[in-house]
């Protein structure tokens, strides 16, 4: 049993977070969020060149460090202290990982252009009707020739409106739910046919509704096996998960520190409402939240490496706990700022609003107990 | 013990259906359909169509206004309002300060100011909070010095800031907490003035809360001049009004009626969203669980308030009552919010601000979902936190 | 709209307040409840004679007062203050429901042997694979002749030790779990085929499994249309649930008031524990729990008068509340009290027993929820 | 970041395994099975077993028989012993008292105590809570004074009482905090003495706890005459060892290898039980959730106290870290307790006492199921109520 970091895993995490201190500001992304293009392409290549994180989790064959889904679980939690909005959850661990597993054609060559920042990936997955089951699709690959063509529209794409490729989720047959006939597909951005409708999301993310129109794509064009690639997709997901619930961890302990730090400052009544005991106890509560979360995370990672019943069971397992935790713990910083952190001033609304978001992400605390359940207890008793 | 309505009530009931069905804007109506951001004469063109009606101000005194109705008509009026999904009057002017005035208004105040408030001709705004103060009111710092004017009149010159005025951006008056002796104890010293808006010296800012919306101002007060007859009451015991004012802003606050309408919205949209097993997400038992508990709770609270306007409940001081009605109805409304949200699934997240509901962008129940859930946090915060309610009830009914 | 109690009721408060005041003791009781029968026979006869209060909630041409099921309301409130463990439920509420509803035969002649103190009833409903779905019967009742020959096995049948009678739910026909088929039975205790295993109950009553081997019934011993009778067994138990949410919110009412009690007088660290914030909220969310229970109780109550959905989603949303509510209440009842609160000696145990065990009685708060769903969302939405 | 256990690891696992399938008593097994309360004697064959094995103080100091198993290892060990459902040693004496005697004690002492205590040969309890003392545990009244004896020796006499003190009435043995300075703070002037419980003055008195059982006791001490020797550290610095052994008392607060064995009782005993709908309760949707919910959260606590043994973890002071352990440790056990009571349905109304096992009313599984509940509620109050622990964690880590 290890529970611990290596030097290198220690040394990312410092690297990332003195980038981001020197960088990432509150005002400095809040700046960035209201321009255009609403992130900055200048940190995605201090990431690259810089600070060379992106290929943290490659092999040394890849090009990378040799690290693997620890390595991102460091680089996530970063992230999420600073609310990074650079997509290094879609391109590294969604589309490296999709790489790295499914090993199309192409494979090593866009990895390295992941590491060197040049290419950047947005995942299709989502569809309007599916919810959060990954196989519910409308969206569809025809065989033509050699290679497909794609139809369909994908919902609240994630990083689209800056990425240079998606990997789209799409059925090469079965009927609309089945399991059968799921096929992963990487589509250039600018591919004839594809085309977007993009806006913002509620916690600074740009994404996109991405439509297909007869878009024409080769055979090298698929990522995993035709019609079998449902486990695959699974498997990137729960990688998904593991990282965001490592980002959730940053949150949440920005989210329960500044409530720490701004209850010890602010007055009510004549004293620091840090010692009304009712808001002592919350934030014991909150802290212990925060400590159940990071255990969880640890205990998903490691589970990743295991059979993929461990894997999809941990995934699951911690993302209930991220879920819970993230309402707790976000609803209470608000209510502790009071009317401040009704503000869009503050940067703890902020970290609620991302708390938010992250429960519902990769499928709600309903729909990952639902999977658990199935995983643990069986479908009937 | 029973439920019935007397034969009057029902007959009340269907004027009050009639009124509404005939007489609610019907430009008022498409906008709240496609979700418009609603603004300052939208309000007041309602305001003054019940004004016309002779309903603007039910609770009133009768010489004002006031329609004398029972509590359990004023019960079937709220209900009725909440069933054709009307907007509320805007409690600032006929709900908070009409009755300061009317209690401790001289004459000529009540003659000047409440025609005006009933009849939806002019615009009012609170000016109670003051930053870094929250639920603590009374510590207030905005000072008010009487002098006497070039002109021979008495006048008191303002200074500070407040907060968290709601609407404030449309005022065209506002009534304002202000120290003017601040030698005494925190709530002794303070003044209750009704200051014009127009006034040189006032500046609003707005505040942007979380979600993106513009709802809540600052107010800044800088050498703003206010006749000495503009102030409710005696000097220095403007926390008399001040402690009326926050027993009327609370009551109403269970919003059951509303709460009613906001989960036949929830279910309406969880009969056409898809749950992960692929039926409405209205027959994952899991969801309709949690509808089913809601809709309890809201029937715990909705007989609560009724014992409670029926004088059959156990608070033994002004506003304890008020204090559960605000805590549960705050929490069951929050819950409405997140249920929502919930239901909305990937289309939570989207923010496509104005003019959002003609985007295309997922179904148009789901725009906004995440905003009414951001923004609806405010209210276990202000009126008072929950924290503060519970404290309340512990003191005065627990004796604690 | 009328939310008050009328005079007689009011009276009828503060006698059976009064009469318990000053014979239902913690200790009265302790000392009856450790003895042999397990109950006070003379207590029982005081409600029939000194009190009257056994024809409170008969009409008056069946001997009674006139009241109706407000009136057992108000009495069950003061049984649930003082922990009364004698039969006023299964003999008045229950017993007598089923003879104003069901108008068998001799029913008036029963109901005057009630009103006077004569006849106690017990309700033989549950069964052993049952749990709280009351159609699903075992016990058969075959024609026989004019009469009918019952077997089967009843469990934990409450107030039973003490009983003369026993209402009886069985199967006239139809599967194990059909609705059509059931039938019920007044049984006299006494009669030959009835055995009993009695033994106490947790909270202090006493109960048996009853077991019925070829017990002849003459046909008047049927209650209600022969296998149609389950709407008759559903507004009893309806009835009786409404009555158990008045007891509760007496049982209620003592754990919050002396929990308080307890708390002011407590010391800790040198100060009442009552100063403490994190237990003045406690004790304000238990009281809230108290007073929304008291609001669902009337809510119960005048939709027992209303239609047949009316009056099964009222009682079961009412029993929702009670069983959160008793849970809530009674473990931090419990908790608040300390050490002491875990003692036999303490009164505060007792009521906590009582409140668990009326969470689970005529049907969990789950079972609750699942029929309120039906009433209200419909089976499948 | 891995949970590989070395091949010393599985060898070790295989051997904790066969022994216990070997070595656990026949009867005592049986006696499990059919529910029956377990005495003196029960306990104390398992023990005696245990420490010829050389197993029965795994964290004592080598010299006096510890084991120097790493902290996976002992990790196995409890895993295993969960596993096989076995009794686990009494806290009293192995994993309360030695530590202090082995820390604090003298030579003679550790001599003395220390071999008996590991071999099981005495039972030991504990004398440290007072009537109305609660959590607040230094406001001790029980009083020793130091007298000398006719045979010259020196004594304490010691007058006072001793409450909640768990299987006191086995007891061959206790450790007392006595005031030996009543003059000073309330956490000075406090002595550690062990006291031999057939010392005339005694008297141990049954506490029946609310589901009617005996577990504690009430101890009374009219001048016990206790000799200095029997001191454990200096006089009136008993605070010391009292806090050393609270902090140990909290070690394997967790219980997460048992509540992993309750939640599998849960399980099997949902799986027999029918639900409403008629299928095995374990089916029902919502009785599955509240149970997949829980092994979720006795997922996290058990990485939790992983990382706390591998020191990982952010507690900032002794005691932090079990502080959360202990919380959600109990508050777990809890709902596994409510679990059960509500599988059980109706026949968790039964009250069959002593032989209910064999009573043939209801299924097995069902027996005490409301005992169980109600006596777990002693859980969350005691050894520092959860409130404490919350108290704790805000002042050491949070620093509020």
């Amino acid at each position: 049993m290890d529970f611990s970091f290596t030097e290198e895993q220690s040394m990312l995490r410092d690297t990332v977070a003195s980038y981001l201190a020197d960088n990432y500001s509150f005002d400095q992304r809040r700046a960035a969020l209201k321009a255009e293009p609403g992130w900055r392409p200048q940190v995605w290549k201090a990431f690259a060149d810089e600070l060379g994180i992106l290929g943290a989790a490659f092999s040394e064959e890849q090009g990378g460090l040799g690290g693997g889904t620890t390595d991102n679980m460091v680089i996530m939690e970063e992230l999420g202290k600073a609310l990074v909005v650079e997509p290094y959850l879609p391109t590294v661990v969604i589309g490296g990982g999709f790489l790295k597993h499914g090993k199309p054609a192409g494979a090593d060559e866009l990895i390295g252009k992941i590491i060197a920042g040049e290419a950047i990936i947005a995942f299709a997955y989502a569809e309007p009707q599916g919810r959060y089951t990954w196989s519910d699709l409308k969206t569809t690959a025809k065989k033509d020739g050699a290679g497909y063509v794609l139809n369909g529209h994908k919902a609240v794409v994630i990083g689209a409106p800056y990425a240079t490729h998606l990997i789209v989720t799409a059925r090469t047959g079965g009927g609309q739910r089945e399991t059968q006939g799921v096929s992963v597909f990487i589509v250039p951005k600018d591919a004839k046919g594809v085309t977007t409708r993009d806006y913002p999301t509620v916690d600074g993310f740009r994404a996109s509704e991405v439509y297909f129109e007869n878009v024409a794509v080769g055979a090298e064009a698929m990522i995993g096996p035709e019609g079998q690639a449902l486990p695959l997709v699974e498997k990137v997901m729960d990688e998904a998960v593991a990282a965001t619930c490592a980002e959730a961890c940053g949150v949440l302990r920005q989210l329960h520190e500044g409530t720490v730090e701004y209850a010890r400052q602010r007055k009510q009544f004549g004293q620091p409402i840090s010692s009304f005991q009712v808001l002592q106890h919350r934030m014991v509560d909150m802290f212990i939240q925060l400590e159940q979360s990071i255990s969880m995370t640890y205990m998903a990672d490691i589970m990743l490496a295991g059979s993929d019943l461990e894997r999809a069971k941990g995934a699951s397992a911690a993302k209930v706990q991220i879920g819970k935790a993230c309402k707790f713990v976000g609803q209470n910083a608000i209510q502790i700022h009071g009317g401040m952190g009704m503000t869009d001033e503050m940067a703890i609304g902020h970290y609620f609003k991302r708390a938010t978001m992250i429960e519902a992400a990769f499928g709600s605390t309903d729909h990952h107990l639902a999977r658990y359940e199935i995983l643990s207890l069986g479908k009937v008793a | 013990m029973n439920l019935d309505f007397s034969p009057e009530d029902n007959a009340f009931r269907e004027e009050a259906r009639a009124f509404l069905a005939q007489s609610y804007p019907k430009e008022l109506r498409e906008k709240q359909a496609r979700g418009e951001t609603l603004g300052k004469e939208d309000y007041l063109s309602w305001h003054r169509i019940l004004a016309k009606k002779g309903w603007a101000a039910p609770s009133w005194p009768k010489e004002w206004g006031g329609t004398d109705w029972t509590p359990t008509q004023k019960y079937i009026w709220s209900e009725e309002q909440a069933r054709a999904d009307t907007l509320g009057i805007l409690p600032f002017g006929v709900a908070m300060l009409a009755p300061v005035i009317y209690t401790f208004g001289t004459e000529e105040q009540k003659a000047k100011f409440l025609p005006d408030i009933r009849d939806g001709k002019i615009w009012w705004c609170q000016g109670y909070s003051e930053p870094g103060a929250g639920s603590d009111l009374a510590s207030l710092k905005t000072r008010a010095e009487r002098v006497t004017g070039d002109d021979g009149k008495e006048y008191y010159i303002v200074n500070g800031q407040k907060t968290w005025t709601t609407l404030g951006q449309h005022a065209d008056w506002g009534f304002f907490l202000v120290r003017t002796d601040p030698d005494s104890k925190p709530q002794a010293g303070i003044s209750f003035l009704l200051i014009d808006m127009k006034t040189p010296g006032i500046t609003v800012r707005p505040i942007i809360t979380l979600e993106g919306g513009h709802e809540v101002n600052d107010v800044f007060l800088d050498n703003v001049k206010v006749p000495v007859e503009n102030r409710v009451f005696h000097e220095n015991q403007g926390w008399t009004c001040a402690k009326a004012l926050l027993a009327h802003e609370r009551s109403g606050i269970a919003g059951v009626a509303r709460s009613k309408r906001g989960l036949e919205r929830v279910r309406e949209m969880a009969s056409t969203e898809l749950a992960d097993a692929g039926g409405a997400l209205l027959a994952d038992p899991f969801f309709k669980r949690k509808v089913a508990e809601l809709e309890i709770d809201l029937t715990a609270l909705e007989f609560t308030e009724l014992r409670t306007l029926a004088g059959e409940s156990s608070g033994k001081g002004p506003g304890t009552e008020s204090s559960i009605l605000k805590i549960k109805g705050t929490e069951i409304q929050q819950r409405l919010q997140e249920l929502a949200l919930e239901a909305a699934g990937h289309y939570g997240a989207p923010f496509l601000g104005e003019g959002g509901h003609n985007s295309g962008v997922g179904p148009l129940h789901s725009i906004d979902t995440a905003g009414d859930y951001f923004n609806g946090r405010k209210t276990s915060i202000y009126g008072g936190s929950n924290e503060i309610q519970r404290n309340i009830i512990a003191k005065m009914v627990l004796g604690l």
